[in-house]
């Protein structure tokens, strides 16, 4: 095979899944059925290419537009876990909501090549079409659940903010392009370090901080965040978990790709993000904390939650820019990330397991008592939260650990301890999840749960058991971010 | 070699059986609690196998040719340890120390096998094991039977991490997990309010504990740049480190272990926690938990053998604590609060012996003394199960004809604890005092003044224990008849699943003292000093301390020439003598029924009365900490709540106030939201340009 | 002498105008098609870019962003149907029942 | 000369057409506003020398988009509605998009500005385009198809009465 196939692999398998899903939604009727090929589809095609090329420690092709070196295959790795994770939880979530629908699964794994586009882009391009194919699913599936008016407005606010914020991307594109007379990142980075830049410096940076906007708006940091309660709270609540954790990551990806071949290029660029992401990060993780803590919407909450966790991936990015700092920083956003998706993923999927058919956004009301009622669940869910407020002997815990051990060694002690500030606000509300479903308010009846089924109970297990054994053993995780860069 | 790479499963196991208990166990709870206890027991019983095997295999070790590396396994042959490097945990990688060297912040699943561990390996899962047991029988009626075993096995788990820990952080979380367990176990009748009472005290006195401990771990890894507990004993041997840094953390250290084993001033927290069942209390607050501390200063001996002030500090807060602790005993009445005050005495004997660089015999105590302070708690629960519930000793009497297997044990656990020759109690508890009397040649180099108010005051609280548990032991079972009628119609000896953990627990008590006969016996070095001798750390590497220790051996008294067999022999005599001195004192006024406490009570009614309410340490506690804190918040805010439930609640309440308006922007509409992107391009552009 | 100063000045101010209609505009449709607006005007600069540069990629570009704005539009007139259909009225202050 | 009277009156007309779009009460005019501005963008397309782009977005923006929003209009009743007035939004809005178009002109009149250099007759040509989006362009061509299917699906579905 030719090298720009190799290339493109993961890329096009993931594209033949979706096409060949597209194709079997006219024949099948049943959506368990499209939901098992789809999975099968997913890790045969997708894990199958991603694990081929790892063995051959990835390939780099600068003729594709995309790089397939083992940075990107890592977060193929991760898209393709939790498209996986997402399709099997579907299963049993849309058949009690009456609406399991058979081209689902096309658009979960057509998201799912979006990330991928985006993850490995080399090329402005490729950026684009990437970062819109994942929205442009995504905004399909927030839609989903048709016969639920929040499924639908939760789609359409996402579509027209999606859309408004890639239109200041693609301004901040076309300004970039300006400056470098170059779409190829390689190209950009050369003028950057060159000083070669055709219209001058000024256009530079609002090209930059333009395209920013569009990465922060994806990343769902503050101010940028507004859509993320809102779209997260009206969306199927396993597409949720695609999007706050698959869309987050992606745009981590793409933005660890953009800033590491691009932007560090300049060292006067690199210090003028390296303080925005430190700024907005706080931001996010303190203002995101207090808005979380007055939620009572579940989904809400982890909606906030996941605002906040994007506050914290923000300062591991921002720490990208110090070249001393790099290659620790890198694996540390790589860690989080991972550890993100399980504990997130998880926190989602028992969310939809206690949201009942005909209702659809539960408070914590919901929940209280579920410690006498459903224990396993509520002992599965009082992990996730406690992984997600960063308790030791879970995965969460370590995944802010090595970001704050990596910022105090640069040095960054002001920068760290007022993250660590924000992290023990932060613990607040995931407690107060845990506590209502240990101890439900005086006279309050322990809330009841709908039948869980045997797919979703064993996937639960494994996230939760895999929460808890990165969080003792991280070795394998940590073994396999480490040295993982730019091809 | 094979069990040591296995060293894993011992604190595993029983994390498994409380997980399946704790989740599966309510399903159990109501008809088939034999499956609960089957788990638990079951889980604990592999795990001793498993110690047993480890303990046997490192007793059978050939250390001259073990190799150096198999496997994930090491060994350091001087120290007599193996240790199983499991898995990484938090590679941070490197950083400059406060010294200026390269520290190495590489914390891994590190589990040390070696004979300091060995020994409170053996302590907690065979005197765990027999708990169990006894447990079973205990908590035969009571509800939340899962819950109460769940608990039970995750506390062996914690405890067992907390012993195999090779780095202090893994140690910190066995540390943190039995606080934890000890916590929830106090509770564990969370219906009766003082329950859930003493459970907050004993969280909250332990926190102050912690944070020492922390700030501790936190000044080693800065100074010493490794919390690898073997490596920090290595360093600080090495004598590279300065002096304040090892003794201003071997302090914090010994802080965190003040709060643990409950030591002055944090003791506190132990006699409340009484309220927790009776093989809790036992297990937890008798034999093993509260133990810990010593544990860590043992492990931690390289350290402390370094600072003087810190040996010096302890085996002050140890030898006060014991008098002080063994004072209160005298007059209390409910039996199970004598024996917890006799706890925290005869911890304080056990941090007197490392305090004074006698680490074999710190430890020595605490190995015989969980086999007869396990004995006598149960023993205590044995009465009060018979009792139906009853736990003041005043309405006790005459029991030993009808609790005959109890009260056989019970007095075997008060020989053993008084120091009667023989008995178990008598090896440790001397051998402690003849090192204190002779401290100036350990490691603290203590003065002569020093060393004898330390004897003294030892052989003292000696005289008091053995009153006191004496006069427990006659106001039970002998004196007059005091049961109420009630009582008496359901009195009736305790099934075999708890007279035989007694009976195997009281062989123990009288049996275990057995390896470690003093030299001045036997005319060879002592058994039990030989074991542990390789787990000490001293300046110059062990193998010269080795070397050194058998050449003055060989050179016979010329090396002890001021230390001569008649002042040993005298010591030993002391100490005989006054465990009989208070046996016979509690029999003249307790075997039978005699006017002397009670008219000696109030001619000094003054000192009876401090006392008996424990010098009054809890009122002066809340006079001088806690009452000020809040009359001064009533002058404050003139609400009290806000202080005594402290800033906490101010901070999270003004946090969700700011929440509360921050939410307001997000007002649902799309072209606002669409504004406030606009809105941050703004705030951006105009940043940076 | 139209230079590539005037496209840009251009496109900047088709941007604004767009951005405003998107954040004015009581309609659905409408605030959609401003939004379109200012991707056209992004266009605008990518072209003349292009040929300020004597290179095709600024066209290329162009044609993806045209084609991605296709897709957009299916999918939106899609998504603002399902809304119409259900509040009965093109007006986007409906969508908010999900707030605070 | 004629070039630049030209460009400017394709400006103009371009600028109307949005201000239409936003300004105009009544939606079909807006509509039609906006494909007045979509065509004259795409006559400033040939004029940069892309003819084939330029016809692109008169078929695209002024055929499809626009007539699918002027078929949704007119199928759902075009009600009468301009921009909100008044309102602390529009009021903001205003003000910020002056200043973000503020922002914009002050990094304009400090970039290097040059004239149009002079390209080839085969710049821009329908080969040399079809060329480069068969050769070094593949992968997003393939990535964009896939994306159309998709839009193409999602549309349905959203779209679809029944639902099982």
């Amino acid at each position: 095979m030719s090298d720009l196939l190799w290339g493109t692999l993961p890329i096009a398998a993931m594209g033949l899944a979706a096409c060949l899903m597209f194709l079997l939604a006219a024949v099948l009727k049943s959506g368990r059925t499209a939901g098992v090929l789809g999975i099968l589809s997913t890790l045969i095609l997708g894990g199958g290419s991603v694990l081929v090329l790892w063995s051959q420690g990835g390939k780099v092709v600068p003729a594709a537009l995309v790089s397939c070196d083992k940075l990107a295959l890592f977060f193929d790795g991760l898209f393709v876990l939790v498209a996986s994770l997402v399709m099997a939880l579907s299963l049993e979530y849309f058949d009690k909501k009456k609406a399991h629908h058979v081209e689902l699964y096309g658009f979960i794994i057509l998201a799912t090549a979006g990330m991928m586009g985006l993850a490995s882009a080399t090329n402005l391009i490729t950026f684009y079409l990437g970062l819109e194919t994942m929205s442009l699913s995504f905004y399909v599936l927030a839609g989903f659940l048709r016969a639920h008016e929040n499924s639908v407005e939760a789609s359409l606010k996402y579509f027209l903010l999606g859309a408004f914020s890639s239109a200041f991307l693609l301004l901040g594109m076309a300004f970039l392009y300006g400056s470098s007379a170059s779409l190829d990142f390689g190209g950009i980075a050369t003028a950057l370090s060159t000083g070669a830049i055709p219209l001058g410096e000024p256009i530079l940076y609002l090209g930059f901080f333009l395209f920013l906007v569009g990465l922060f708006f994806k990343l769902s940091l503050i101010p940028f965040h507004f859509w993320a309660p809102d779209v997260y709270q009206g969306a199927p609540t396993p597409i949720t978990a695609l999007m706050a954790v698959g869309g987050k990551t992606a745009a981590a990806a793409g933005a660890i790709r953009i800033f590491l071949s691009v932007f560090t290029a300049s060292q006067g660029l690199a210090d003028k993000w390296f303080h925005l992401f430190m700024a907005v990060g706080l931001m996010t993780i303190f203002v995101g904390s207090m808005i979380a803590v007055t939620q009572r919407h579940i989904k809400r909450l982890l909606a906030y939650s996941s605002v906040v966790h994007a506050g914290f991936i923000a300062l591991g990015l921002g720490a990208l820019a110090v070249a001393s700092l790099r290659e620790q920083m890198l694996a540390a956003v790589l860690f989080y990330l991972a550890a993100y998706l399980l504990m997130n993923v998880g926190a989602f999927a028992v969310a939809g397991v206690v949201e009942r058919p005909e209702n659809y956004d539960e408070t914590l009301r919901s929940y209280s008592g579920l410690g006498t009622t459903a224990p396993y669940l509520a002992a599965l869910f009082s992990v996730f939260m406690l992984s997600l407020a960063g308790i030791p002997l879970t995965v969460g815990f370590l995944g802010k650990f090595y970001i704050f051990g990596a910022l105090v060694k640069g040095g960054y002690y002001v920068v760290a301890s007022l993250g660590l500030i924000g992290a023990v606000i932060a613990t607040y509300y995931y407690l107060k999840v845990v506590v209502a479903l240990y101890f439900p308010a005086a006279g309050e009846e322990p809330a009841q749960v709908p039948k869980v089924g045997w797919t979703t109970l064993a996937l639960l297990t494994v996230m939760g058991a895999g929460t808890l054994y990165l969080g003792i053993f991280p070795g394998l995780l940590t073994g396999l971010v480490k040295g993982l860069g730019i091809g | 070699m094979m069990p040591v790479s296995l060293l894993w499963l011992i604190p595993v196991l029983p994390l498994l059986g409380a997980f399946v208990n704790g989740v599966f166990g309510w399903k159990w709870e109501k008809d088939r609690r034999n499956v609960i206890s089957a788990v638990a027991l079951g889980s604990t019983a592999l795990s001793m196998v498993l110690a047993f095997w480890n303990i046997a295999t490192l007793w059978a070790t050939n250390w001259a040719s073990v190799p150096e590396r198999v496997g994930n396994v090491t060994v350091d042959a001087a120290h007599h340890a193996f240790a199983l490097h499991l898995a990484p945990w938090l590679p941070v990688g490197d950083f400059l120390t406060g010294l200026g060297g390269r520290g190495h912040f590489n914390v891994e699943w590190l589990f040390v096998l070696d004979p300091l561990s060995a020994v409170m390996l053996f302590v907690v899962t065979f005197v765990g094991f027999l708990i169990h047991v006894y447990s079973v029988g205990y908590m035969a009626h009571d509800q939340g039977y899962f819950r109460y075993f769940a608990y039970l096995n995750l506390f062996m788990a914690m405890m067992l991490t907390l012993v195999l820990g090779g780095n202090y952080l893994v140690m910190f979380i066995g540390w943190e997990g039995v606080g934890l367990c000890s916590y929830l176990l106090i509770g564990f009748y969370y219906q009766k309010d003082f329950c859930a009472d003493a459970g907050k005290k004993a969280f909250l006195t332990n926190r102050i504990g912690d944070m020492g401990f922390a700030a501790g771990l936190m000044l080693i890894l800065y100074y010493f740049g490794t919390l690898d507990m073997a490596q920090v004993n290595a360093i600080a041997v090495g004598g590279t480190i300065p002096p304040w840094v090892i003794t201003a953390s071997a302090i914090l250290l010994f802080v965190g272990a003040t709060g643990k084993s409950a030591q002055m001033p944090l003791y506190v927290w132990l006699p409340d926690a009484m309220a927790g069942p009776t093989p809790v209390s036992a297990l937890i607050h008798a034999a093993t938990m509260v133990t810990s501390g010593v544990y860590l200063v043992a492990r931690s001996n390289g350290l402390f053998s370094m600072s003087p002030t810190a040996l010096m500090v302890v085996a002050g807060v140890g030898c006060f604590t014991a008098l002080f602790a063994a004072s209160i005993g005298l007059v209390q009445n409910d039996i199970k609060k004598v024996l917890a005050y006799s706890t925290v005495s005869q911890l304080g004997y056990m941090f007197l012996g490392v305090g004074v660089g006698a680490y074999a015999a710190g430890v020595f105590h605490l190995y015989t003394h969980a086999f007869f302070k396990a004995l006598l708690f149960l023993g205590s629960g044995a009465v009060i199960h018979a009792m139906s519930g009853e736990q003041d000793i005043r309405k006790m009497g005459q029991l030993f004809q009808k609790i005959p297997q109890t009260y056989r044990t019970f007095l075997i656990g008060c020989i053993a604890i008084a120091g009667i020759p023989l008995f178990s109690g008598f090896f440790s508890k001397d051998e402690i005092l003849w090192k204190a009397l002779t401290s100036g040649d350990g490691p603290g180099k203590f003065g002569p003044l020093y060393s004898k108010v330390l004897f003294l005051v030892g052989a003292s609280a000696a005289l008091m224990t053995a009153f006191y548990m004496f006069r427990l032991l006659y106001l039970t079972f002998f004196n007059s008849d005091r049961v109420s009628e009630e009582a008496k119609h359901h009195l009736h000896e305790n099934p075999k699943v708890m007279t035989v953990p007694l009976w195997i627990l009281a062989v123990g008590a009288v049996i275990c003292g057995y390896v470690g006969l003093p030299k001045l016996w036997t005319g060879s070095e002592n058994v039990w000093e030989r074991w542990l001798e390789p787990t000490l750390y001293v300046p110059g590497g062990h193998g010269e301390m080795a070397e050194g220790a058998h050449q003055a051996a060989a050179s016979g008294a010329e090396a002890l020439v001021h230390h001569s067999a008649a002042m040993e022999w005298g010591a030993m005599g002391l100490s005989v003598l006054v465990a009989v001195l208070g046996i016979v004192w509690a029999t003249m006024w307790y075997k039978r029924e005699t006017e002397t406490p009670s008219r000696l009570a109030q001619a000094l009614s003054g000192p009876y009365k401090v006392l008996l309410n424990k010098y009054f340490v809890d009122e002066i506690y809340f006079g001088a900490f806690i009452r000020p804190f809040v009359s001064m918040s009533r002058i404050a805010s003139g609400v009290d709540r806000w202080l005594v439930d402290g800033t906490v609640n101010v901070v999270a309440y003004s946090n969700e106030v700011l929440g509360m308006l921050l939410r307001f922007f997000q007002t649902g509409y799309i072209r606002n939201y669409g504004l406030f992107i606009l809105l941050g391009v703004l705030v951006l552009l105009y940043f940076y340009f | 002498m139209i230079t590539i100063g005037h496209y840009l000045v251009l496109a900047s101010f088709l941007f604004v105008v767009g951005l405003i209609g998107a954040l004015t505009r009581k309609s659905a449709i409408i605030v959609f098609l401003a939004i379109e607006l200012m991707l056209n005007s992004v266009n605008l600069v990518f072209l003349a870019l292009g040929r300020y540069f004597g290179q095709l990629d600024g066209a290329v570009f162009v044609f993806f962003i045209m084609a991605v704005s296709a897709a957009e539009a299916a999918i939106g007139v899609a998504i603002t149907v399902a809304f119409i259909r259900r509040n009965k009225t093109t007006a986007i202050d409906a969508a908010n029942l999900m707030k605070w | 000369m004629t070039f630049a009277v030209v460009f400017f009156a394709v400006a103009f007309l371009a600028f109307i057409g949005a201000l239409t779009l936003v300004f105009h009460r009544h939606p079909v005019i807006a509509v039609l506003g906006m494909a007045a501005a979509t065509v004259s963008i795409g006559v400033l397309y040939v004029m940069l020398h892309v003819p084939f782009l330029g016809l692109f977005q008169m078929i695209v923006y002024a055929g499809a988009v626009m007539v699918i929003a002027l078929y949704v209009i007119m199928a759902l009743g075009p009600e009468e509605s301009g921009p909100q007035v008044g309102t602390v939004q529009t009021v903001l809005t205003y003000a910020a998009s002056l200043l973000f178009l503020l922002q914009l002109y002050r990094v304009l009149i400090k970039s290097e500005i040059g004239p149009m250099p002079a390209v080839d007759e085969a710049f821009g040509s329908i080969q040399a385009f079809g060329g480069a989006l068969v050769s070094r362009y593949a992968v997003p061509f393939e990535l964009a198809s896939l994306l159309l299917l998709g839009a193409m699906v999602g549309a349905v579905v959203l779209s679809r009465r029944q639902w099982q």
